[in-house]
């Protein structure tokens, strides 16, 4: 079996969760690594970008994430009061929070968006909330098929009248 | 009522542009028909015999000044058209001295659409239009006179309207160079609310994978004219995320998936600024329900954070602020 | 080619609907919302018959609001590419008025004759696309089409079929081969009684004398330099917002640009809608842009439509459909603009901001 | 178009057991602008150094991705190792496939496939790498210290030991703060002044340490550095180049019955005053709320009996502003006011004292010359009540927190008093006895065995005056009962609390304060000196309750933090900080109000198009710390975040989801 295969076939075969996880550096993704360093198992779903901060994510790289064909997305950063940078995490709450009304009022389930503070020390709680959004996230299904058409594919939805269409 | 205020608006406009206390007088007037009302630039003092007053003024003529003036300019405003004057001097988009408004009373403005379709037919026939309180006359070819009640035709910002008082004239905007035009008027207590039209409340109670459909369907009609970007008042932005190239966030290429990312990003870079004019709603070709999603992140702003964008400059917009007592806001779930 | 005129109620309508759409993709009128939209439908009790204009504009249909050119994908350093996967699908477009179809033939000109070359897929979408138009109960307060020629002749000139309303049924008038082999089968049909003849013949009457028009709409004739500082054109652009409404909504226009996307390592070459009135559209990639302010791209979209696009086809860039005049946020008319335009070249321009120019 | 070789660790069998090397080497191959992969035993070391620095120059390599470990864990290593290979290190990427992979997945084909998609992640991230420099920050070497208590006098010490120019900066009219209160010192009982007045002569004599006394600072601006700060030197109406501190002037002065600040307002003093006879400098200053003078413009007696003409009613502030590379803040702690605790009586009784109070009591310097005596009758007590933890360790009272130093001071006062008069009864009501420190529970001990003091352990519910005593009723909760003591002076262990302007000091140097307005330090376990404003240090007990070794340590700690940045050349800028695309940029200044660091300043630019001004925001880099949350609050994506660009990570969204 080709190596691109392996990678292709995973979502073909039996479909699994695909998750998004920004980690800000310093306290998530330290933690991330603490659960790592402690052999704590957990599954493979979440691809992790490495972010300075959670003030750094911008609400555009969930949605953007969530068009790629991503099934959850998760936000995480130091606790309140914790913040590296002393700040960040403030707004980046308040930012996650408008987004999820947003996208439930848009009709994306609310399960699929998931902000978490762990710290550095938070290994076990790391790969607890690992488990638990690809349970949740696995048991909701794929969000493109409740976004019906193409996400994550190269070509988009195809314009209304093309011929590519299953209708408007 | 109204053409006695008329008159005294185009007087007004006319002092302020002979006193040289502004280059430009930014109103309303007739536009290429008889039944349709367009923004209008005046420049000179019979110029403002031009401008008109009536409930076809639908148009947020802030949207004008979101990129700067260039000298002193005076600006028609209904009440609720301050708000957006508000915000853009909140974020700094506008010189307070460099404004005077002239508020108007407002009684409500129609939305075009049912207007034109109650007129129907006799489009072709009207000579001039005319406002009595609240109904619209249309004297037709051949001495007809139609009247159309505002009440059958009213936009639903207006039937829903909160912000009856001009918050640009709060004491600490005002620098006493406004022109109040919109003093004694008597509001008529909001027309029925023919809020059975696609409101927040409605859609919200639908079940998610309704509610999914509905706005995949709605966001699939979308054709990228960027109408509602172009009208917005508090759509500043010098580049649009949506035009950035480096990266590319939003595809050039059509198709839902594109244009709900451009909107759903378009509604988050508002919340919390957006000062629900409903513009871009009102100038969607493809009458996708814009402000159902606008008016309800306004009210998540509201109730997350007592915020009322438009309303004051002295704070700071909810996303570009935080309290320690925000909490678990976010939730669980 | 004329046939003979044949004749059937709203169900044997409906029915010859199904019966098309079982070999070709049925594009028609459709409900979406509040609006009528040219959509493709699955079943033929969708398809509206009773509105005004649809919307959007048949141009969709030809010109695609994007279509991919080719794909590739990148290995290493090697490209490698792969051409389109579809292949235009034989489609009834059924349900555009005589003015959307009289846009075809500037479509046409652009696409597949300027240069003397065919743009590929839009030329044989254009084959593989049968026309059906249905004539017009009613005039629209926007409707200009009785400016630009007749309505008859744009249906005649450019539909394969003509639907004529005639209340309790419809008339049917194929004027090409390929029209005519899709009025079928023959049990659904009737051939027209005289009486029904003239029915159709009045409706015809109707539209043709009451249809929009106004004596403005004529290609610009006068010197560049005579109409290039016109107020009218700052005026306008004061108030343009600088959306695309009337150039994505209009049936006869045709910008666009093509680019590349490439998330990880499968890519597409693609083409997709412009429009002038974008400020990004003309902007090089110096930061320097001709066309600088909203004037200059009003005054793009008019004299393109008006003088120099009728200069190299001999047509004018409108039908009269008047979308743009119905929808455009800031009720910027081209109607007025050519107006004061032609009013310019006989007496010196109003002063902007002064006086509605009435359109009529 | 970029060159990107990619290196696959092994790391043992840490990474290899669960990850097919083999297959991400060969997947990494075929990824665009890849041109170079391989895998090996170790990356990190020496060889696989090596490995990496011939692909560099053997395929002419523009970027390194390296797949191994946490980035966090060898991420400068291999930046330097990219360095040596003559590529700016920030030009390379690490994926880890070892925390976040290998060793949390078991099965291997998906670990491995997992594996690829990271790999992918960062070729893709690398693309957009570009060259990261830092800029060089020069730095203005003068220090200034605010509040010249012992922690501050320590601070300023050594670093003008080190060869630094300070200013010392103290807001009463002589350095010693709280030590120069103190009587004796816990656990060595060697006398406060004894140790202290030297330190303060040697900071007036150091002639690298400028003194400015009854001084404030008004505002701070600039950043790590290049601080520029205006401080006010409040008028003495002294003029301190002719005083000679002769002492006519506050023997002569008429108005003598003002509360004396520094005896705890149980002394009094004169209106032309020096806090304390050993005041650095010895010279006094007129306080003009109570200056007869100044009140009624008449009396000048003063000035009249001044032989040095050093007296100058007409003096006015003067408004200084001086340039500094770094701020230590040390300004010390207030002490609660008991009027909280309205059972206890202090205020109404005035046989209830604080113990500063006491301090000054039985100090030899103090108002009563160092004899005890009761303030009600100046009858010297044979019985004295102690309590302990009043208003520390008290949620009702707001102060969750332990003062830290009563425990030993009041185990010091009740030596004090048993020395003096051992047949004085004393007893001490205390929650639980802190004594954690060299010698201090020996010293505790000493009280309780050599020296006799009764603790009771309870907490005291009210005191109240009876036949010219005042009786003591609390619960002795080991005996389980109530008990009764009766004493001549009762003496309450206030709470050590933030100073009461804390916050507005923090608002000037733009630094944070916990909820009990102490200063927070940039991380309690490893930069406990530091904050998270660049160049501003913390000493002394304005960050935590603390005691005197405490306090001149963190002095110390403080001044050799600065003495170290003082020694660079300049300093150096993170690399990855945020940078504003003025062509784009509107002015709207969200940036600035969500910035952390007030990095964001406002400055005009000249579109080059259309050659018109306008104002645009700007990030300072030596203040930006890098954290992007002005990035994300751009909607008009004008700020880009240097190493974490919106490019790179939509990159990186981009590849982690296409199949």
């Amino acid at each position: 079996m080709s190596q691109d295969n392996i990678e292709k076939d995973q979502p073909a075969a039996a479909w699994e969760p695909n998750i998004v996880g920004f980690l800000c550096r310093w306290c998530s993704y330290a933690g991330a690594d603490f659960a790592g360093s402690s052999r704590m198992e957990y599954p493979p779903n979440v691809r992790v970008i490495r972010v300075p901060c959670s003030g750094r994510i911008d609400p555009l790289f969930i949605l953007k994430a969530f068009q790629q064909g991503a099934d959850g997305v998760l936000v995480s950063g130091c606790h309140p009061g914790d913040c590296h940078y002393s700040k960040g995490n403030y707004y980046a709450r308040r930012r996650m929070t408008l987004l999820k009304k947003m996208l439930d009022f848009i009709g994306y389930h609310p399960k699929r968006l998931r902000l978490e503070w762990i710290s550095a020390a938070e290994a076990r709680e790391f790969a607890d909330v690992v488990r638990e959004m690809v349970a949740e996230v696995a048991t909701l299904g794929p969000a493109a098929n409740e976004r019906v058409e193409n996400a994550g594919q190269v070509a988009p939805t195809p314009s209304p009248l093309s011929e590519e269409s299953v209708g408007r | 009522m109204m053409a006695e205020l008329t008159e005294r608006l185009r007087a007004e406009a006319a002092k302020l542009l002979s006193d040289g206390r502004v280059a430009m007088v930014i109103g309303y007037r007739q536009g290429p028909t008889p039944t349709e009302v367009v923004p209008a630039f005046i420049t000179s003092p019979e110029g403002a015999e031009a401008l008109v007053l009536n409930s076809l003024c639908v148009h947020n003529l802030a949207t004008y000044l979101k990129s700067g003036t260039d000298g002193n300019v005076a600006v028609v405003a209904k009440p609720c058209d301050t708000r957006a004057l508000v915000s853009l001097l909140q974020e700094r988009q506008l010189k307070r001295e460099q404004l005077v408004v002239v508020t108007v009373p407002c009684v409500g403005v129609a939305d075009v659409r049912k207007f034109r379709a109650a007129l129907g037919e006799d489009h072709a026939l009207v000579q001039s239009l005319s406002q009595e309180g609240q109904d619209l006359l249309l004297a037709l070819q051949g001495g007809g006179v139609r009247r159309i009640a505002l009440a059958d035709v009213l936009a639903r910002k207006c039937a829903e309207c909160a912000f009856q008082e001009p918050t640009l004239l709060a004491p600490s905007l005002s620098l006493g160079v406004d022109v109040r035009l919109d003093e004694g008027r008597a509001w008529a207590s909001p027309p029925p609310s023919d809020r059975a039209e696609a409101t927040a409340e409605r859609i919200a109670a639908m079940p998610r994978e309704e509610r999914l459909r509905f706005w995949q369907e709605a966001f699939s009609r979308c054709i990228r004219c960027y109408a509602c970007r172009s009208v917005c008042p508090v759509c500043f932005c010098n580049k649009c995320f949506a035009d950035e190239t480096m990266p590319q966030w939003v595809a050039r290429s059509f198709g839902r998936a594109e244009s709900e990312l451009f909107h759903l990003v378009r509604f988050i870079h508002v919340a919390g600024r957006c000062t629900g004019c409903g513009e871009c709603e009102r100038v969607c070709p493809m009458e996708i329900p814009l402000t159902t999603v606008t008016d309800k992140m306004n009210q998540e702003v509201r109730e997350l954070f007592g915020y009322e964008p438009g309303l004051t400059t002295e704070e700071t917009p909810p996303l570009a602020h935080f309290t320690l007592e925000d909490l678990d806001i976010f939730g669980k779930g | 080619m004329e046939s003979r005129t044949l004749v059937t109620d709203e169900k044997g309508l409906r029915n010859w609907l199904v019966a098309v759409a079982g070999r070709r993709r049925l594009i028609a009128p459709r409900r979406e919302g509040d609006i009528v939209l040219l959509a493709q439908v699955s079943s033929a009790d969708e398809v509206v018959l009773d509105f005004g204009i649809t919307r959007n504009s048949p141009r969709e249909v030809f010109f695609p609001l994007s279509e991919d050119l080719f794909s590739f994908r990148l290995n290493g350093r090697a490209i490698s590419i792969e051409p389109p996967r579809s292949q235009p699908a034989e489609t009834l477009l059924f349900g555009i008025r005589a003015c959307d179809a009289r846009s075809l033939a500037i479509t046409d000109a652009v696409f597949n004759e300027l240069g003397g070359r065919k743009d590929g897929s839009y030329a044989s979408r254009r084959e593989n696309t049968v026309l059906a138009v249905l004539w017009c109960n009613s005039v629209q307060p926007w409707c200009r089409c009785g400016s630009l020629g007749s309505p008859l002749e744009s249906a005649r000139g450019h539909a394969d079929i003509l639907i004529t309303p005639l209340g309790d049924s419809f008339a049917f008038d194929a004027f090409t081969e390929k029209g005519a082999s899709l009025v079928s089968p023959a049990e659904l049909f009737s051939p027209a009684s005289q009486e029904q003849a003239a029915r159709r013949d009045e409706a015809y009457g109707k539209i043709e004398e009451s249809a929009g028009r106004h004596p403005a709409l004529t290609p610009v004739e006068e010197d560049w330099d005579a109409i290039w500082d016109n107020p009218v054109w700052k005026e306008m652009g004061a108030r343009c917002l600088g959306c695309g409404v009337c150039t994505y909504l209009c049936p006869a226009c045709t910008c666009f640009d093509i680019l590349d996307e490439c998330p990880g390592d499968l890519g597409r070459r693609y083409k997709c809608w412009d429009s002038c009135q974008f400020r990004l559209f003309t902007v090089h990639t110096s930061g320097h842009n001709p066309r600088p302010d909203q004037a200059s791209r009003v005054r793009q979209r008019i004299l393109h439509k008006f003088k120099s696009g009728p200069a190299l086809t001999g047509l004018i860039g409108c039908v009269g459909c008047g979308r743009c005049l119905e929808l455009c946020p800031a009720g910027i008319s081209y109607v007025e603009i050519l107006e004061r335009l032609k009013q310019a070249a006989v007496a010196p321009a109003a002063p902007a901001g002064e006086g509605a120019a009435k359109d009529g | 178009m970029p060159r990107i070789g990619v290196f696959v660790c092994h790391c043992g069998t840490n990474i290899a057991k669960t990850v097919d090397v083999e297959q991400v080497t060969n997947a990494a191959a075929r990824l665009p602008n890849v041109v170079y992969a391989t895998h090996y035993l170790y990356m990190c070391s020496e060889p696989g150094q090596n490995l990496i620095k011939e692909a560099v120059k053997e395929h002419s390599l523009d970027r390194v991705v390296v797949a191994a470990c946490s980035p966090s864990l060898h991420e400068r290593t291999f930046q330097n190792c990219a360095r040596t290979a003559g590529l700016n290190p920030y030009l390379t990427e690490m994926a880890n496939i070892r925390e976040q992979c290998s060793w949390v997945h078991t099965d291997r084909q998906q670990a491995t496939a997992k594996a690829m998609k990271l790999v992918r992640m960062a070729a893709a991230r690398a693309y957009y790498d570009q060259e990261l420099y830092q800029t060089e920050i020069p730095v203005n070497r003068r220090a200034l210290v605010i509040g010249g208590g012992v922690a501050g006098i320590q601070a300023a010490l050594d670093i003008a030991q080190t060869g630094y120019e300070v200013v010392l900066l103290e807001r009463t009219p002589s350095i010693g703060g709280r030590m120069a209160q103190f009587d004796k010192t816990f656990p060595t009982l060697d006398c406060a002044a004894c140790i202290l007045t030297p330190k303060m002569v040697e900071a007036a004599a150091e002639h690298n340490i400028k003194l400015y006394t009854y001084s404030e600072v008004e505002s701070v601006s600039g950043y790590v550095g290049n601080f520029e700060v205006v401080m006010r030197k409040r008028a003495r109406s002294v003029r301190m180049d002719k005083c000679n501190g002769c002492g006519v002037c506050w023997q002569k002065c008429p108005s003598k019955k003002i509360p004396s600040e520094f005896d705890a307002a149980i002394g009094m003093r004169t209106a032309i005053y020096v806090p304390f006879p050993q005041a650095v400098p010895n010279i006094p200053v007129i306080d003009r709320e109570n200056c007869r003078y100044f009140k009624t413009g008449k009396c000048r007696v003063c000035e009249r009996q001044c032989s040095a003409e050093a007296i100058d009613f007409e003096q006015q502030d003067e408004i200084v502003k001086e340039q500094f590379g770094a701020i230590v803040v040390a300004t010390g702690i207030d002490v609660l006011d008991h009027s909280v605790y309205g059972e206890y009586g202090y205020g109404k009784y005035p046989d209830v004292v604080s113990s500063l109070q006491l301090e000054r009591l039985i100090n030899a310097g103090g108002p009563t010359q160092g004899i005890l005596k009761r303030p009600s009758d100046a009858k010297e007590p044979e019985s004295v009540v102690f309590i302990q933890c009043v208003g520390s360790r008290d949620e009702s009272k707001g102060f969750p927190y332990c003062s830290k130093v009563c425990c030993m001071y009041t185990a010091k006062h009740s030596i004090l008093l048993k020395e003096k008069h051992p047949e004085t009864q004393i007893y001490i009501f205390y929650i639980d006895v802190r004594a954690a420190g060299k010698g201090y529970e020996e010293f505790v001990r000493r009280a309780q065995e050599d020296f006799g003091v009764k603790y009771l352990r309870g907490r005291v519910s009210r005191v109240f005056p009876r036949g010219g005593k005042m009786v003591v009723m609390g619960v002795d909760s080991l005996l389980g009962e109530q008990v009764e003591v009766e004493a001549d002076l009762v003496v309450l262990a206030s709470a050590v609390q933030a100073r009461s302007d804390a916050r507005e000091l923090a608002r000037i140097l733009n630094i944070t304060t916990d909820k009990h307005n102490f200063f927070t330090e940039a991380h309690p376990k490893l930069r406990p000196v530091e904050t998270l404003t660049a160049g501003v240090f913390l000493a002394g007990a304005c960050q935590s309750p603390r005691d005197i070794p405490d306090s001149v340590a963190s002095g110390s700690a403080a001044a050799a933090k600065v003495a170290a940045m003082f020694s660079k050349p300049h300093l150096l800028s993170e690399p990855m900080i945020a940078q504003v695309e003025p062509m784009t940029c509107v002015d709207c200044l969200t940036c600035q109000s969500v910035c952390p660091y007030s990095a964001i300043e406002e400055v005009a630019f000249k579109d080059p198009l259309t050659r018109q001004e306008k104002m645009v925001a700007k990030v300072n880099e030596g203040l930006c710390n890098g954290c992007g949350t002005c990035v994300a609050a751009c909607n008009s994506s004008s700020i880009q975040l240097r190493g974490f660009t919106d490019e790179q990570v939509f990159r990186e969204i981009e590849s982690a989801l296409a199949s």
